[in-house]
C-alpha cells in the first residue's frame, strides 16, 4: 500500500556490522593509516577535492566505518600533495593506490 | 626547637612538601584523614607515560618523609590564627602549633553514577578508571569479563560538563584513557578498544608519542564523539551510542566493558579547610591562589600555602613541582618572619 | 543490570504527589484516540477509590500542541494556561492533574519559565486580565495523571481482579514501558524516577505483577515528534523512529506496551500496521502486533473492567492475545457494538498484521 | 709441427663440447624468443638496422668497446676496468689466436670446434720457429693477462673496498658455481699446458712452469698420458660446467649484451616489463652491484635488496612478490641507469612492472572541468602541484617575470590539473593520458607560444609526453639563462656561495645540467656537491616511490644533504619545488629555488 511516505533508512553506523575487510587489508600494507588524526590537511590541499569530494581524511574514516569510498577516488590525480602535507607522515599515495587495487568487486 | 608546618593531606603533594621541608630544616606534621598515605596515587597501578608503578613513587615519598610526624585517620577540627602562626586542633584532641599551614587536600574523583545515562552502578559492565586500576593492581572485579571482545573508554566523564557542575578539564583523563586502553589491549590483544573523546588534550612530554603508539602499534580506535547513552541489549552487552562527529553520523557499538574516565572535582574537605583558614574558594570549587601565574602556591593569607590539586586539576609532575615550590615558599616565609 | 542501582536513582527522584483533591484537565486528542481512557481514570480515582477529583467543562486546550507545532508563540500558550489556573482558582483547588504529557510538560515549562523570569508572569497576568478579566494562582502541585495512578498503584493492586501474569504459565508478562518525552526529559526532577530510568510506569507494572523489559532504545521517542508527523512529507521520519524502537524491543518478545502520553500509544499502535504493510514484518506472536495501551486502560483491565468498555477495540493492534494471556474473558460479538449496543461497524482488515 | 693425435679426438673434449653446444642452443632459442616477443614494427626496425652499414659498424664498435674493453668501466674505475677487460679481452684473444693457430698449422681441423681450445694438446709445435714462438708468446701473454684479472677478481671478492666498492651483490648458488668455475678455467689451462709443454711447446709462462714441474715430478711423469691427460680433462670439465651453468647465472650477461647493443642502437625501447627488449636488459645485468652504492635508498645499508641488480635477479627468478616490492619502492631517480655499465633502465623496468597491476577502481576525469587560461599571454606559466606547496617559488616567478615585463599567464594559480607524471610513474598510463589530453586542450586553447615550467617533474612530462606543436616547452632555468644571455635579465652577483643540487628529473631526466649552473653562477658563487650532475643524489622526496614511508626517507634526505654540503656552502640552490621542500625539512642552511635566487639578484 502506498502511504505517500516510507521508512527512511538509518544513517547510523553500527560498528558491529560494518565490513572492515578492506580496512584490515590496508592496515597491513599502509599501517600508518591507523595514526590519522583527521586534521584535514590532505583534503585542504587536494587538487581533486572540488570535483569528487576527494579527501584522504574521509577516505580513511570511511574505510574505518566500512563505507563507500569509490566515488571520491574518481578524480584523484595521484599528485602527492596530500602526502607532502600530512603531519603524521602517512603514505597517502600508497593508500590510494592500494584502495584502488583492493576494492573488492562486490562493493562496486 | 624547629619551626613546625602543618600539612593537611598526605597525598603526594603533602608527602613531597614534607620531604622538602625536612631537608630545609623545618619540622612538618602531616594530618591525613584516611588510613594510608599517597592519596589517589596509592590506589593507582601504573602511571603514564612511562608505565612506571605508582607504588614506587608512593614508597619513595613515604620513605623520604620518615622524619615527619604523621597523623593517619585524623581530621582537623579547628584552626586558629595566633600572633606568629596558627594552632590546629585535631579531632583526636591534639593541638598543633605551627608557623605555617600547607593545604594539600587534593581532589575528589567525580562520582560517575551522577552521569545517569552511562549507567554506572546500573549496568553490569560499566566501571570507572579507578575500578580498572584496582583490577590491574590485582583486585577481583566481577564486572570485568574474562574475554572481552570490545572495550570502550569514555573520556571527560564529569569534566568539561556544565550539567555535571564541572566546567574544568581534568587534564589527566585523556592520557589515563590511552594508558588504560593500551594496558587492556596488552591483556586482551584480540579485543577492539574504542576511546570516545571530545578533544584529546595531550600536552606533556611524551604524551603525543604515547598517543601515536596507541593508534599505530595497538590499533586503538579513537572516535571523536561523546557517548550519549548506554543501554544493555538482550545478551547483556552494552550498546553504546555516540555521534561520530567526523562523519557527522550517529554511531553505535556493542561493548563488553565500558570504562568511564571520571574526572577530578574539588574535594569536599577543601571547602571545610578553606573556611577554617579563611582562604578563598574559586567558582569551580577549588581554592583560589593569589594569582594563577606566579603565585599558584600562595593563598591571599599570610602563612597559608597551597600545593597540588586543591587549587585545580594537576598531573603528578605538576603536583610534585608545586609541593616543592610551596615548601620553599613556606620556608622563606618563616625565615623572613624570624 | 543491577536493580539496586536503579532503586538508588529512583530514590533520588522522588516527587511529591498529593494523595487527594485534584483539579483534572483533559487532553485534546486522547478523547478521540482512546475515548474510554480518561473516563476510566475518573471512574477509578473518584468512584472506585473515592478520591476528590474535580473537572470543569470550561477548560480548553493548554496550547501545547500548537506551541510544539510552531503555530503559536509561547506567550499565547502561557495566557491559555493562565486561564486554566484561574478556573482552578475559581473551583478552589491547588493541585493540578493533567491527562496529557504535553500539557504536563507545557505547564511545567511555563511555571519554570515564570520562576526564572517573574516579569513574564506579571505580563501574562496583564494579558489574561485584558483578555477575559480573570486572575489566577499558580498551582501548588502539578502532576500527571500517571503520577496519580503511580501513587495509587498499590491501592489498585489490592482491588485487582487480574494480574499482569500469564495465567497459564504463571510467568509475569514482559512489558515495555514507554514514557512520553515531555514527561521528564525536560525537567528530570518533575518526573517520578527522573529522565534516564523513570519509574512512573515501571512502578505500576511491577506493582501489578508484570516484568519491565529494559531494551536498548527504551529512551527513544515514539516517533510522533509533532512536525514529524503533522507534515505529511516528514512522516517517513516518524515511522522510521517507531520502527527503530520495534527492532530494538523485538528480541525481548514483549507481550504489551504501556505508555503515558497521548501520542505514544497511538503511534506505537498505528505504525505497527504501516510497518507491516511496508516491510511485511509484525512484532507480536503469530503475526499479531504488540498491544500498546494507555496506563488507564491497563489499570482498567487489571481492575476487571470489560475490555470493550475500555475502548480496546479502537486500537489497531488487537488486544485479544493479551486478554487471553491474562485470562480475561471477553465477548467477541460485542467488540464492535457501541455503548448503546448498536453496531459501530467492523473496520477492514490489514493485509499483513493479524487482527480479529 | 705435427699432430699428436692422428684421429684429432680425445674423449676429454666431450665436457667442453656438451657445454658449448648447450649454451649456443640456449642462446639461439632465447634470442628467437626475444625477437618473437617484440612488436612487429620493432622487429622490422631491428633487422633493418643490422643491414644499415652505419649502425652495423656502430654495433661492432659498441660490442668491442663495451663487452671486451669495458670502456665505461674504465672511465668509472680503472682497476675494475682493467680487471674486466683483462679477462674479457684476454679470453677473446686466446680464442682468436687459437683459431689463428689452427688456421695456420692445421687448417683441415678448422671444422672442429674444440681444436682451437685444446690446440696445445692435439698439436705439438716447436717454439723455435718464429711463427710458433710468436704465437706462443701471445698466447702466454694473454693467459697471463687473464690470470692477473682473475687474481684481481679474487681479491675483489674478499676486499671489495680496495676497488672503491662499498657494497657488492650477494651471489646465488649457481652464480657461485659459475664464478668458481670461471676462476678455475685459466689456472687449469695453465696447468694442462704446463704438463704438455715439453711435448707441445710454450712460451715464457708455460715453459718455466713445465721446467719447474719436471724438476719436482720428473720429465717421465709429465710425459705419461695417465698423468697429463687428467689436467686436460679438468680444464675441459670446468669449461663445460661454466658453459652449462652460464644461462642460469649472471654470466648470461655476456651473450645477452651482444644482442642488447644492436637492439638499442636500432632504437628499440622497453614496452613491457617482462617481454622482448626488457628481457635483454634484465639478462644483460652482470650483477656487478655498482647500482647498490649509487642507489639513494641504500643509505645506512637499508633497502639494498631493492636495488636494480636485485630487481633483475628477481625477474629472472620470477619471484612476483619481491618484484612488486622492489618495483614499488624505487624513487625512480635514474641514478642506477646513469652508472650502469650495460645501461639497464631500472626506473623504466619498474614503471612497466607497475603498469601490469590491475586496479578495481580507475579514476576518470570527466568531472574535472577547468576553464582554459586567458590567452592574452604569450608565455603560459604552469606551476604544478608542488609549486602550490612552495609559494615562494611561485611568488619569485611572478616577481621575475613582472620585473622583466614579460607578458604571461599563470595557468594553474587557482588550481588545475596535474601534469600526469606522478600517475605515469605509478604505471597508470590511461589515467595519465587522460590528464595529458585535458591539459593539452587547455594549453592549445590558450594560444600561448611558450609553456614555462618551474617544476622539473612537470617539465619532463610536458617535454616527453605531450604533443604541443608550435609551443615551446621550457624549464625556468633554461628560460632565465636564455634571457640573461640575450641581455634582458641582468643579475648582480651576490657574495653568497651556493651548492647546486641537480634535480633528478631535470638532470638525469632531461639532461639539463649547464643552464642552471651558468644562471646561478651569474647570481652567486657556486660550489659543487661531492656527487653532482649525472651522479647527483636524489633528495628522497621523489613521487616515484609508491611505498617508501616518510620515516624511511629521512636518512636518504640527510645523506643527500651531506653530499651537497661537503664544500661548506652558505645555502643550497635547486630547481625543483619538491627537492626544495624536502631539503628544507632537514637542512641547517637555507634552501632556495633558482627562481628565488634570480629574484634576489635582479
Amino acid at each position: 500500500m502506498d502511504f505517500g511516505f516510507s521508512l527512511s533508512p538509518s544513517s547510523a553506523i553500527d560498528l558491529d556490522k560494518v565490513d572492515l575487510s578492506l580496512y584490515r587489508r590496508l592496515e597491513q600494507t599502509v599501517p600508518d593509516i591507523r595514526s590519522c588524526i583527521a586534521c584535514g590537511s590532505c583534503s585542504a590541499t587536494c587538487m581533486a577535492a572540488d570535483y569528487s569530494g576527494m579527501s584522504v581524511r574521509k577516505l580513511i574514516l570511511n574505510l574505518q566505518r566500512g563505507a563507500d569510498v569509490k566515488k571520491m577516488l574518481s578524480c584523484c590525480m595521484l599528485c602527492g600533495k596530500c602526502t607532502m602535507v600530512c603531519p603524521r607522515g602517512i603514505n597517502t599515495r600508497k593508500l590510494i593506490l592500494d584502495v584502488c587495487r583492493y576494492y573488492s568487486d562486490n562493493k562496486l | 626547637m624547629k619551626e613546625s608546618v602543618v600539612i593537611i593531606g598526605g597525598g603526594i603533594a603533602g608527602l613531597e612538601a614534607a620531604s622538602q621541608l625536612l631537608a630545609l630544616g623545618l619540622s612538618p606534621v602531616i594530618v591525613e584523614k584516611s588510613d594510608h598515605l599517597g592519596g589517589h596515587v596509592a590506589e593507582w597501578y601504573r602511571l603514564f607515560p612511562d608505565l612506571s608503578p605508582a607504588q614506587d613513587l608512593v614508597t619513595h615519598l613515604v620513605s623520604s618523609t620518615s622524619g615527619a610526624r604523621i597523623y593517619l585517620e585524623t581530621e582537623i577540627s579547628r584552626i586558629n590564627a595566633l600572633k606568629d602562626g596558627y594552632s590546629a586542633t585535631l579531632n583526636n584532641g591534639d593541638v598543633l602549633f605551627c608557623k605555617a599551614v600547607l593545604v594539600c587536600t587534593g581532589f575528589h574523583l567525580f562520582d560517575a553514577a551522577k552521569k545517569e545515562e552511562y549507567g554506572y552502578g546500573i549496568y553490569n559492565s560499566v566501571i570507572t578508571n579507578r575500578d580498572l586500576e584496582h583490577w590491574f593492581g590485582g583486585l577481583e572485579d566481577a564486572r570485568i569479563p574474562d574475554n572481552p571482545r570490545a572495550v570502550g573508554f569514555v573520556h571527560c566523564v564529569g569534566s568539561r560538563d556544565v550539567k555535571a557542575g564541572n566546567t574544568q578539564c581534568s587534564k589527566v583523563c585523556c592520557m589515563t584513557a590511552i594508558k588504560q586502553a593500551i594496558e587492556m589491549k596488552e591483556k586482551f590483544p584480540e579485543a577492539e578498544v574504542y576511546c570516545f573523546y571530545m578533544d584529546l588534550r595531550l600536552f606533556g612530554k611524551k604524551y603525543e608519542d604515547f598517543y601515536i603508539s596507541a593508534q599505530r602499534d595497538y590499533g586503538i580506535h579513537f572516535i571523536r564523539g561523546r557517548v550519549s547513552e548506554v543501554s544493555e541489549d538482550i545478551d547483556g552487552r552494552l550498546l553504546v551510542k555516540a555521534e561520530d562527529t567526523l562523519s557527522g553520523k550517529p554511531l553505535k557499538v556493542r561493548l563488553d566493558l565500558l570504562v568511564l574516565m571520571a574526572g577530578m572535582v574539588c574535594s569536599p574537605q577543601t571547602g571545610r579547610i578553606a573556611s577554617m583558614v579563611r582562604a578563598e574558594v574559586d567558582d569551580d570549587g577549588f581554592l583560589r591562589s593569589r594569582d594563577n601565574i606566579y603565585s599558584i602556591v600562595e593563598s591571599g593569607r599570610k602563612g597559608i600555602f597551597f600545593a597540588g590539586a586543591c587549587t585545580g586539576t594537576k598531573t603528578i609532575p605538576e603536583t610534585v613541582a608545586e609541593a616543592r615550590a610551596a615548601a620553599l615558599s613556606a620556608f622563606r616565609y618563616i625565615k623572613e618572619k624570624a | 543490570m543491577i536493580y539496586q542501582g536503579k532503586q538508588k536513582i529512583w530514590s533520588d527522584y522522588q516527587k511529591e504527589i498529593p494523595d487527594n483533591h485534584w483539579f483534572y484537565v483533559r487532553s485534546c486528542i486522547r478523547q478521540s484516540f482512546f475515548p474510554a481512557s480518561e473516563g476510566h481514570f475518573v471512574k477509578i480515582v473518584r468512584d472506585l477509590l473515592g478520591k476528590d477529583l474535580y473537572e470543569t467543562p470550561h477548560h480548553t486546550t493548554c496550547g501545547g500542541i500548537a506551541y510544539h507545532s510552531d503555530t503559536i508563540p509561547q506567550e499565547t500558550a502561557m495566557t491559555i494556561v493562565a486561564r486554566q489556573f484561574s478556573l482552578m482558582k475559581e473551583a478552589g483547588y491547588k493541585n493540578l492533574v493533567t491527562s496529557c504529557i504535553t500539557s504536563f510538560g507545557n505547564y511545567t515549562e511555563i511555571l519554570e519559565t515564570w520562576r526564572e523570569f517573574p516579569e513574564l508572569e506579571t505580563r501574562i497576568r496583564e494579558h489574561l486580565w485584558k483578555a477575559c478579566r480573570r486572575e489566577f494562582d499558580k498551582p501548588e502541585y502539578v502532576a500527571h495523571a500517571s503520577d496519580v495512578v503511580y501513587k495509587l498503584r498499590n491501592e489498585i493492586a489490592e482491588k485487582a481482579k487480574f494480574r499482569l501474569v500469564n495465567h497459564e504459565t504463571g510467568e509475569p508478562l514482559r512489558i515495555v514501558e514507554h514514557i512520553g518525552c515531555h514527561y521528564s526529559k525536560m525537567f528530570p526532577h518533575k518526573g517520578v524516577g527522573g529522565a534516564e530510568y523513570p519509574c512512573v510506569l515501571s512502578g505500576m507494572v511491577e506493582s501489578w505483577g508484570g516484568k519491565v523489559i529494559d531494551y536498548p532504545e527504551r529512551r527513544h521517542c515514539c516517533g510522533f515528534g509533532f512536525r514529524q508527523y503533522l507534515v505529511k512529507a516528514n512522516r517517513g521520519y516518524s515511522v522510521s523512529n517507531t520502527h527503530k524502537k520495534f527492532e530494538s524491543m523485538e528480541p525481548f518478545h514483549p507481550d504489551l506496551i504501556i505508555t503515558n502520553c497521548p501520542g505514544c500509544p497511538y503511534f506505537l499502535d498505528r505504525w505497527q500496521y504501516v510497518i507491516s504493510e511496508q516491510t511485511g514484518k509484525t512484532y507480536g506472536q503469530n503475526g499479531h502486533g504488540i498491544p500498546a495501551l494507555t496506563y488507564e486502560e491497563l489499570a482498567g483491565l487489571v481492575l476487571g473492567y470489560d475490555p470493550w468498555d475500555l475502548g480496546l477495540q479502537i486500537h489497531q493492534v488487537g488486544p485479544e492475545p493479551l486478554l487471553d494471556k491474562m485470562g480475561i474473558a471477553y465477548d467477541p460479538a460485542r467488540k464492535y457494538l457501541g455503548l448503546d449496543e448498536k453496531d459501530i461497524m467492523k473496520p477492514g482488515l490489514p493485509t499483513v498484521l493479524k487482527c480479529y | 709441427m705435427r699432430e699428436r693425435i692422428p684421429s684429432g679426438f680425445d674423449p676429454f673434449v666431450l665436457p667442453f663440447l656438451i657445454g658449448i653446444g648447450f649454451v649456443l642452443l640456449y642462446c639461439l632459442l632465447a634470442a628467437m624468443r626475444v625477437l618473437w616477443q617484440c612488436p612487429r614494427e620493432d622487429r622490422r626496425r631491428f633487422f633493418l638496422s643490422l643491414i644499415t652499414p652505419t649502425t652495423a659498424l656502430r654495433n661492432l664498435w659498441d660490442i668491442f668497446a663495451n663487452c671486451l674493453i669495458h670502456v665505461k668501466l674504465w672511465k668509472r674505475n680503472k682497476l675494475l676496468g682493467f680487471m674486466h677487460s683483462s679477462i674479457a679481452f684476454g679470453w677473446f684473444m686466446i680464442i682468436l689466436l687459437g683459431h689463428l693457430e689452427v688456421f695456420l698449422f692445421v687448417p683441415h681441423r678448422l671444422n672442429l670446434f674444440y681444436y682451437p681450445i685444446f690446440f696445445n694438446y692435439f698439436v705439438a709445435e716447436t717454439d723455435t720457429s718464429l711463427r710458433g714462438a710468436f704465437l706462443f708468446f701471445l698466447m702466454d701473454f694473454f693467459l697471463l693477462l687473464i690470470l692477473i684479472g682473475i687474481a684481481l677478481a679474487i681479491i675483489k671478492r674478499v676486499r671489495s673496498r680496495l676497488f672503491g666498492m662499498r657494497r657488492t651483490t650477494r651471489l646465488s648458488f649457481l652464480d657461485t658455481v659459475g664464478l668458481y668455475s670461471l676462476w678455475l678455467i685459466f689456472p687449469l689451462r695453465l696447468l694442462a699446458e704446463s704438463f704438455t709443454a715439453s711435448i707441445s711447446g710454450g712460451s715464457f709462462l708455460v715453459k718455466p712452469l713445465n721446467w719447474l714441474l719436471e724438476a719436482v715430478l720428473g720429465s717421465q711423469f709429465l710425459l705419461n698420458p695417465a698423468n697429463n691427460l687428467p689436467t686436460w680433462w679438468a680444464y675441459s670439465i670446468v669449461l663445460g660446467i661454466f658453459m652449462v651453468v652460464l644461462p642460469f647465472t649472471r654470466y648470461m650477461h655476456i651473450p645477452t649484451e651482444m644482442m642488447l647493443i644492436p637492439m638499442r642502437n636500432a632504437g628499440l625501447r622497453i614496452r613491457h616489463a617482462r617481454r622482448g627488449y626488457a628481457l635483454l636488459e634484465v639478462y644483460s645485468c652482470p650483477g656487478c652491484g655498482v647500482c647498490i652504492d649509487a642507489c639513494p635508498m641504500s643509505v645506512k645499508k637499508a633497502n639494498i635488496k631493492d636495488c636494480t641488480v636485485y630487481l633483475n635477479r628477481q625477474i629472472r627468478r620470477g619471484n612476483e612478490r619481491r618484484i612488486e616490492e622492489i618495483s614499488d619502492k624505487c624513487l625512480l631517480c635514474g641514478k642506477c641507469t646513469e652508472v650502469c655499465q650495460v645501461g639497464v633502465e631500472g626506473p623504466a623496468l619498474r614503471i612497466f612492472q607497475r603498469a601490469r597491476r590491475q586496479y578495481a577502481v580507475n579514476p576518470d576525469y570527466a568531472a574535472v572541468n577547468v576553464a582554459p587560461p586567458e590567452s592574452a599571454g604569450k608565455v603560459l606559466y604552469f606551476g604544478g602541484c608542488m609549486t602550490a606547496l612552495t609559494p615562494s617559488i611561485g611568488r619569485s616567478m611572478e616577481s621575475v617575470l613582472g620585473k622583466l615585463g614579460i607578458d604571461y599567464t599563470w595557468m594553474d594559480r587557482d588550481g588545475g590539473i596535474c601534469c600526469g607524471r606522478p600517475m605515469l610513474q605509478a604505471g597508470r598510463f590511461p589515467q595519465a593520458a587522460e590528464m595529458v589530453r585535458k591539459n593539452t586542450e587547455l594549453i592549445k586553447a590558450s594560444g600561448a607560444d611558450t609553456l614555462l615550467l618551474s617544476c622539473p617533474i612537470c617539465y619532463k612530462m610536458f617535454r616527453d609526453h605531450y604533443k604541443l606543436p608550435g609551443i615551446r616547452v621550457v624549464h625556468h632555468t633554461q628560460y632565465f639563462e636564455e634571457l640573461r644571455r640575450s641581455g634582458v635579465l641582468k643579475l648582480s652577483k651576490s657574495d653568497l656561495c651556493y651548492a647546486y643540487h641537480d634535480p633528478c628529473e631535470l638532470g638525469r631526466g632531461c639532461g639539463v645540467y649547464e643552464e642552471p649552473r651558468t644562471l646561478l653562477g651569474s647570481a652567486a658563487y657556486i660550489v659543487e656537491a661531492e656527487k653532482n650532475r649525472g651522479e647527483s643524489i636524489c633528495c628522497g622526496g621523489s613521487l616515484g616511490s609508491l611505498s617508501l614511508g616518510f620515516q624511511q626517507r629521512e636518512a636518504m634526505t640527510r645523506r643527500a644533504l651531506e653530499n651537497l654540503t661537503v664544500a661548506g656552502p652558505d645555502a643550497i640552490a635547486t630547481a625543483c619545488p619538491l627537492c626544495r621542500s624536502t631539503f628544507a625539512r632537514y637542512s641547517s642552511i637555507p634552501v632556495r629555488d633558482i627562481a628565488e635566487v634570480v629574484d634576489l639578484s635582479l
